[in-house]
């Protein structure tokens, strides 16, 4: 079989994939469908949904169009979300490589670092890293970022220390191969699947994390992103359900449908278990 | 949007102008503090909510009405030389401490002269006229002026000027005194207990010295971070009374239409506080005084107060505020006129330079109101950037003049030479602090005016030089007047007499009792 | 003796890892914008030069910086953790008072989420296939992906203000001066909303990963041994597979268990639980270095007593580990 | 035969789709008959398991008998309910497995294990289990059985985790014993213990035995009767001596012949003036790191090794698991460094090469590995896989890749095979993509490690023909590493015996296997099974 006839067997797999890929859409259409910006006051405020034209999600505290915010917030979450953890992986896959390779001291220090950053709460240290940095997109990804590497490097390393004694490894070792050469051509691409699998759900925390940041009044403030929705309007979420709800909405599709591709992922790339979970 | 806030408002007046009932003794209050004041100690900390719940334990030589007329409170009278420059003041006889020492003319004496010129930077802005103070018998004090000072009078209210126990504080190092823990006051109510995080309680002081006062047992302040469970907690009738800045405006509407709730906006005409918008004066676009014009007329002030502020306060005119003594009201206002902004912006070459903003940290509705005025500005045309930072980074970026635009808010304290003259005075330029002329406007005119009108005597003479000031502020725009604001006391209305003072709730629940 | 020498070793590392952490923490402070000095004169609505340096002085912060931190980490190896700058309390009372209320919630949560978590994954792992595992996952999956501050909203709006059932908020009710069995009553009530809300999310991690790593053990090969003996399935589920599955979720639990206490912040801030994240949240605002430093060192310390505590419960779980490492 | 008591009838299990076949097992049928020994014997792939697990009800997932029946004293087991099955379970059928390390539940204490055999069919009481536990270990031999049934099954070895599941199967004294290559995994003397046990056992409870097994050496040792099977059918069937002497299957004889004989290869002239290999001396100590309040644990792998070999020589390390024979392959091409010791390549000491000269020569020692399965990378295509070496060493990507097709081409995969990846392969076919991985350097001595000891009789005699004939052709230099003293005498000159770190004995080949020395190669010539009947045969 092959990848994707074995992830579409995983029908809660094929669901997430097509929400994913609504909600790219969004983020993509954006400019298009709402090409004024989403900050822009266009209406009185506080209008329910689907009372008025072309306001179908209603406007907000300030006559904000919820719509637009909620199509261009996509936008905003899914890149918050990608690069993140393209950094994440930028520092945690390196670090897991060599300590898994190398094994011994390197091994031990780099765990030692590790095990570090996992010993300060990891949503107490975003919060200190974003406030330090100031509040913006770069402060708030970086943040992210440094609180999520460990569990790859972790992984990673886990992962490189089973390989590391393969026979097709050593046999690499035998005819010459440079530690560099092994590491990235015998040994990385056979880890790709769990950090594929991990890097899905990582994206999926990674907005958890945004949102959970801007409700503390932490996101970036020039941005629409559906955290910074929830949080303008949790002060109001007696009044106007909404303009919690369906940012909340957005966040929970976003990451239930991250969790079902990675879900979906992983049975395509371990077909061994998929056939029993499936 | 305004109109049952208004109603509502009117309720109130009318509930409390017709107090013919007869008090009730008896019952606690539970009420709300936010945030939690880092002590209790007035005079040492002078921060809002060390005011509010301190207010209620310590007392000033005078109290102050709504209308900011002088009434007796420690001292029971007073009297002025003819020249304007020696003030007597009678005390009561028979007031205690807490502990139950006597209160004399030496606690007086001890609190200006020693602890607050060495504690309290805003009264030391008023000591620093003062020439002498001496006790000239147990119960009588004299305060000897260099000059006349023209707001020395209204200086005396609790939180600036707080009366101290001279036998607990006197030779001992001040912020590491025991007492702090356990502050003791002559006001109508006693520190009991502080359970950190939860809440601050204060007890009846039974030996209070105005008869039948206080009417309630206690008051209950309580703690609770999030603004939302604040609303809920007066929902469900753990609170009765929301003191300003304890909910989000947004809230505010719904908690009016609630059964048995009442709101008043009285109480805040001392603190009178003053949303304004710094304008770096110093370098960039709006160094340029037709960009800050830009500015004014770019932004719906209108719309942030009916839509932010549920239509309570007032668009300032300028930079005097309606409850400040002496405002001019012939100046020309800066109403919404985005054209005119382009105008402006045209005329000066304005070539789309980006410009900081930072919002002030101090809730939603700031954050809203940033937002809403960075799109009035993106609409004229102007490259505006927000830049968010917490209190801490909001400090060091106007201390250290690291900022383009920025929201703040200053109290007026009843007085120009007081409240406003201090945003304007290039004397009044130093790094370091938020509070003082942070937009760097330097104009000797001004400087002139303002500080012969702090000391001219009698007040008619002051109203003209600040005529003539408001005048040259209201062509230069220093900065953004953006909104006198209105903080409402939300309550409960069978609690009665709860705003009888210009400071409203931070003495307020001397006279209060409920009707239960 | 073992597990004696095996404590002490670990406590050996946990007091290096800790002064890591001082000195890594120290600096990260430092680099923050503004100082407690400025904010407690901003707070005040007005300031003089005089003002600030009193307090710069106070505080010790017109020191140079390898001097502050000599004298914070000298300090701190006596366990004197400084006065906060705001509160002017020693830190050590404030953290001790609010601690208790944080172990409460989050060791509560920590139950809570572990016992549901685990009995849900294995009727889900028990049931794969059939509508109700599914039920089980899909829910599961819900409560993962819904943001918890969201969660806590929705159910302060649901339960306290619609239904009026329980407290919104705080960890007692003020002033009624309940004691004993009753106040016990009334904080658990109390309780309720929080820990209910804070466990959800590490619920539904658990149910997720029991169920995995059931489905997992089920492959092995003492599975079929037990089905061999004709043993009844219920019985291997409990007996051979879940026992086998558990040693996975120690080591995650032990893991969340030491960062529950940041995700704890949020559920303390929307309930106003007075506990230590909701401490250390204003602590940073307010750039209370001291404090911020003391409740970072004392969840540095829980998070390794989490660990500790992890190491020796897997001990007990598996006897394979005695002998190695 | 007339006490049948298992009679499988037209039995046929099919495979869920997507498999490689549609049928595990199709049109099956044989009796076992009580107090007999039925080995049914096949490599892997032959279903030969899948009937054992159907009559068990513990046939896999999406793996169902269609047809047949399966008649046991008289009832239809495909036609019970899961709960009657189970009655049946451990009661009147026991059943081992081939893996003793994972059969066992790891978190349980061996006690209980037996315990809840009792249990599960509601015998005894509590401490009464545990006093029929004690008598069954006593019963498999386990030294020391008051101790054992408080370990854990991580404390015992693979021979006494194998016993106690064996003491489990017989709790109940069931009818049928399922053995599924119950001694597949163990070592050789271990296996002849085992085999002897099961044996003994069989006699005394008279209880019927499925045997299912790949090495007609077992099917010697102890069958009754024996069914051979290949794909899911049945190719012979019948007496086991008849089997054995006289195979009317094309496919059995082939499987019968694949088992190494004594038949010793000719000696052959080998220059012994030039030694290729010198090994002095050598040790290497395996530590536990120790923490700082943990103690080290040592274990000595080599202790003091020393041999020769000379150029085209093969020469055999034999010995079993934990006998240091693979740390002695992994030191030759420096896989491990050895403690002390000297191993000298042509004068070359390879022992004190630090790593960026360790690199470069590494091509004069090549290694074949034991797992066709681990040793190529899933993700490598195996013309690369092969021209890695010589690119790593300079060689241009062009040349190397075309001269990886003409290795494929020399170990019989054919060029075209270059450009598919790994998985595509059967395990034989890989092995010799291994070899081709190894020969691609020219290297000038290849270290053999188990070579052929994951693969299928049948396949295994490939491979040792095609090292046979590579030998011949390129006048290879070999250390063949392996536990199988037949597969050692086949191929090899010379034979190295070793047991704990230590060489015990050391000669030609046909010394060591018609007239050894030491008792331990005695001991080992002894234990494979179905000696007795190949020296009958030869």
């Amino acid at each position: 079989m092959n990848f994707f006839a074995r992830f579409a067997q995983n029908r809660g797999a094929l669901v997430g994939l097509i929400i994913l890929l609504a909600i790219i859409l969004m983020a993509i259409l954006a400019p298009l469908l709402f090409p004024e910006s989403p900050w822009r006051m266009v209406q009185r405020p506080f209008l329910p949904p689907l009372e008025t034209e072309g306001f179908p999600l209603g406007t907000d505290t300030m006559g904000r169009n919820v719509a637009a915010g909620l199509m261009h917030g996509a936008w905003v979450s899914l890149l918050i979300g990608l690069v993140s953890t393209t950094v994440a992986l930028a520092i945690g896959v390196p670090l897991g490589a060599i300590a898994g390779y190398y094994g011994g001291l390197v091994d031990d220090a780099l765990m030692r670092f590790t095990e570090f950053f996992q010993t300060i709460p990891n949503f107490a240290l975003a919060i200190v890293l974003v406030a330090i940095m100031q509040p913006s997109i770069t402060s708030i990804v970086l943040a992210i970022a440094i609180v999520s590497w460990p569990p790859v490097a972790r992984l990673v390393r886990a992962e490189f220390m089973s390989l590391r004694h393969r026979e097709y490894v050593e046999a690499a070792r035998l005819v010459g191969q440079t530690n560099a050469t092994i590491i990235l051509r015998q040994i990385l691409p056979n880890t790709l699947s769990p950090i594929i699998v991990l890097a899905s759900l990582m994206v999926a925390t990674a907005i958890l994390l945004e949102s959970a940041l801007s409700f503390l009044g932490l996101g970036d403030p020039n941005v629409m992103s559906w955290g910074y929705m929830i949080g303008a309007a949790r002060t109001v979420i007696r009044q106007a359900w909404w303009l919690s709800f369906f940012p909340g909405v957005a966040i929970l599709l976003t990451v239930l449908a991250l969790n079902l591709v990675g879900e979906g992922l992983d049975d395509a790339l371990n077909p061994k278990l998929a056939r029993e979970r499936s | 949007m305004k109109t049952p806030l208004a109603i509502a408002i009117a309720a109130a007046f009318t509930a409390s102008s017709a107090f013919a009932e007869e008090p009730k003794a008896g019952g606690t209050i539970d009420t709300i503090i936010q945030p939690e004041p880092p002590g209790l100690v007035l005079g040492m900390i002078q921060n809002a909510p060390t005011r509010t719940v301190a207010g209620n334990i310590y007392e000033g030589l005078l109290r102050y009405t709504t209308d900011l007329e002088p009434q007796p409170q420690l001292a029971e009278s007073w009297e002025v030389s003819d020249d304007g420059r020696t003030w007597t003041f009678h005390l009561r006889e028979d007031v205690t401490w807490h502990d139950g020492e006597p209160f004399t003319a030496e606690d007086v004496v001890f609190s200006a002269d020693v602890f607050h010129r060495e504690l309290n930077p805003s009264a030391r802005a008023v000591l620093q006229h003062v020439e002498a103070i001496e006790a000239t018998d147990d119960h009588t004090v004299v305060f000897t002026l260099e000059k006349p000072f023209g707001p020395f009078l209204i200086s005396f209210e609790a939180g600036t000027f707080t009366m101290v126990p001279k036998h607990i504080y006197e030779g001992t190092e001040f912020r590491d005194n025991e007492a702090n823990n356990h502050p003791i006051g002559t006001g109508p109510f006693k520190f009991d207990n502080w359970d950190r995080g939860t809440v601050i309680q204060l007890v009846k002081n039974e030996d209070y010295y105005e008869e039948d006062l206080p009417y309630l047992d206690g008051i209950n302040w309580h703690i609770i971070p999030d603004g939302a469970s604040r609303a809920v907690a007066y929902e469900n009738g753990t609170v009765d009374v929301l003191p300003y800045g304890t909910v989000e405006n947004f809230d505010i509407p719904r908690l009016t239409e609630l059964d048995n709730t009442c709101v008043t906006e009285q109480g805040h005409e001392y603190f009178s506080p003053f949303a304004m918008l710094w304008m770096n004066n110093r370098e960039g676009p709006t160094a340029d005084k037709r960009f800050r014009q830009a500015v004014m007329y770019a932004m719906d002030r209108e719309f942030a107060r009916d839509v932010l502020w549920n239509g309570l306060g007032q668009v300032p005119l300028g930079a005097f505020g309606s409850n400040a003594r002496f405002q001019n009201d012939d100046l020309e206002p800066y109403d919404h006129d985005p054209d005119r902004a382009r105008e402006l912006l045209d005329e000066m070459g304005y070539d789309g330079e980006e410009v900081r903003l930072l919002p002030l940290p101090y809730g939603e509705t700031w954050t809203r109101w940033a937002e809403a005025v960075q799109q009035n500005l993106k609409e004229v045309g102007i490259n505006v950037r927000t830049e968010a930072t917490d209190v801490g980074g909001w400090n060091q970026r106007l201390g250290d003049w690291d900022y383009d635009l920025a929201f703040t808010y200053l109290y007026q304290y009843g007085d120009p030479a007081l409240g406003i003259s201090r945003t304007y005075l290039s004397s009044n330029i130093e790094k370091g602090s938020p509070w003082n002329n942070v937009e760097g406007y330097e104009n000797e005119r001004v400087d002139e005016l303002f500080d012969q009108a702090a000391t001219a005597f009698p007040d008619e003479e002051r109203e003209a030089l600040y005529h003539e000031v408001q005048e040259i502020l209201q062509e230069d725009v220093p900065v953004g007047w953006l909104l006198e604001l209105g903080f409402p006391t939300i309550y409960r209305c069978d609690v009665k007499n709860l705003v009888t003072s210009g400071v409203g709730v931070n003495d307020g629940f001397k006279d209060a009792w409920l009707d239960r | 003796m073992l597990y004696a020498r095996l404590i002490v070793s670990r406590l050996f590392k946990a007091v290096i890892v800790l002064f890591m952490i001082i000195i890594f923490n120290f600096f990260l402070i430092q680099m923050a914008p503004g100082d407690p000095a400025a904010i407690l004169a901003g707070e005040a609505g007005a300031t003089d030069a005089e003002f600030l340096r009193q307090l710069t002085e106070r505080f010790g912060l017109d020191q140079p910086l390898h001097v502050q931190l000599w004298r914070y980490v000298s300090g701190v190896a006596m366990l004197d953790f400084g006065f906060s700058y705001r509160q002017q309390v020693p830190v050590l009372d404030l953290i001790l008072a609010r601690l208790p209320a944080t172990l409460l919630l989050t060791g509560t949560a920590f139950v809570l989420s572990l016992v549901l978590g685990i009995v849900a994954g294995s009727l889900a792992a028990a049931r794969v296939k059939k509508p109700s595992g599914s039920l089980i996952m899909a829910l599961a999956l819900v409560f993962y992906a819904t943001p918890l501050f969201w969660v806590a909203l929705m159910a302060v709006v649901l339960f306290s203000v619609y239904l009026d059932w329980l407290p919104a908020y705080g960890m007692y009710t003020v002033g009624a001066g309940l004691e004993g069995f009753a106040f016990a009553l009334d904080v658990g009530k109390h309780l309720i909303l929080p820990a209910t809300t804070l466990a959800l999310f590490f619920m539904a991690i658990y149910t997720r990963m029991t169920r995995a790593s059931m489905l997992e053990a089920a492959q092995q090969d003492f599975v079929k041994t037990a089905r061999a003996k004709g043993l009844k399935n219920s019985v291997i589920q409990r007996r051979h597979i879940l026992r086998n599955a558990l040693l996975p979720i120690i080591t995650l639990a032990g893991l969340q268990a030491g960062q529950m206490v940041g995700g704890a912040i949020l559920t303390e801030t929307v309930f106003a639980w007075p506990g230590i994240g909701r401490l250390m949240f204003e602590a940073l605002q307010q750039r209370d270095y001291n404090l911020l430093l003391g409740i970072f060192f004392f969840s540095a310390a829980l998070v390794i007593v989490f660990n500790i505590i992890t190491d020796l419960v897997y001990r007990l779980a598996d006897p394979r580990i005695k002998e190695a490492s | 035969m007339s006490d049948i008591l298992l009679s499988l009838r037209h039995l046929t299990i099919a495979l869920p789709e997507g498999a490689d076949r549609d049928f595990a097992v199709e049109d099956v049928s044989y009796d076992v008959a009580r107090g007999e020994i039925m080995c049914v014997v096949g490599e892997s792939g032959s279903g030969k398991s899948m009937a054992a697990n159907a009559l068990m009800g513990l046939l896999p997932k999406g793996v169902r008998a269609t047809a047949g029946e399966v008649v046991f004293d008289g009832q239809d087991l495909l036609s019970l309910t899961e709960k009657q099955h189970r009655e049946l379970r451990g009661l009147r059928i026991g059943m081992i497995f081939q893996e003793p390390m994972t059969a066992l539940n790891p978190l349980m204490r061996v006690g209980a294990q037996i315990g809840e055999v009792f249990e599960a069919h509601n015998r005894l009481t509590p401490s009464g289990r545990q006093a029929r536990a004690l008598e069954l270990l006593t019963e498999v031999g386990i030294p020391q059985p008051e101790k054992a049934i408080r370990a854990y099954p991580f404390e015992l070895s693979g021979g006494q985790r194998q016993r106690v599941m064996i003491a489990m199967a017989l709790a109940l004294k069931p009818e049928l014993l399922i053995a599924d290559e119950p001694t597949t995994a163990l070592d050789v003397t271990t296996q002849a213990q085992i085999l002897d046990l099961i044996g003994d056992l069989q006699r005394r409870h008279g209880m019927a035995v499925m045997f299912i097994t790949h090495d007609f050496g077992v099917v010697a040792e102890i069958a009754t009767r024996v069914c051979v099977m290949r794909e899911g059918r049945i190719v012979e069937l019948g007496e086991a001596r008849e089997v054995l002497e006289n195979p009317q299957h094309e496919y059995t004889r082939a499987l019968i012949e694949a088992i190494p004989s004594n038949a010793m290869p000719a000696a052959r002239q080998v220059d012994q003036t030039a030694p290729l290999l010198e090994v002095r001396h050598l040790q290497k100590v395996f530590r536990s790191r120790g923490g700082l309040f943990k103690p080290s644990r040592e274990v000595h792998a080599l202790n003091d090794v020393s041999f020769t070999m000379a150029r085209g020589e093969t020469v055999g390390i034999v010995g079993e698991s934990g006998s240091g024979k693979s740390t002695l392959g992994r030191c030759v091409v420096r896989l491990e460094r050895p403690d002390s010791g000297e191993l000298l390549l042509d004068g070359i000491d390879l022992t004190s090469l630090k790593s960026e000269t360790l690199r470069r020569e590494r091509r004069r020692v090549q290694m074949i590995f034991q797992d066709p399965y681990a040793s190529l990378n899933p993700r490598t295509r195996v013309g690369m896989a092969i021209a890695q070496g010589p690119i790593a060493n300079g060689v241009d990507r062009q040349q190397a890749l075309k001269e990886a097709g003409d290795l494929l081409d020399l170990v019989g995969l054919g060029a075209a095979a270059a450009e598919r990846f790994p998985h595509e392969f059967s395990g034989g076919q890989r092995q010799r993509i291994g070899i081709a991985r190894a020969l691609a350097l020219n290297p000038e001595l290849i270290v053999a490690d188990e070579a052929v000891s994951a693969l299928d009789v049948s396949i295994q005699a490939q491979i040792l023909e095609l090292l046979e004939d590579l030998k011949q052709k390129l006048s290879l230099s070999l250390l063949f590493i392996t536990h199988d003293l037949r597969v050692a005498a086949q191929i090899c000159d010379h034979i190295i015996v070793m047991q704990h770190g230590r060489i015990v004995e050391h000669g030609s080949a046909e010394a060591v296997f018609l007239s050894p020395q030491a008792a331990y190669t005695r001991e080992l010539l002894e234990a494979i099974p179905g000696r007795a009947h190949v020296l009958a045969t030869a």
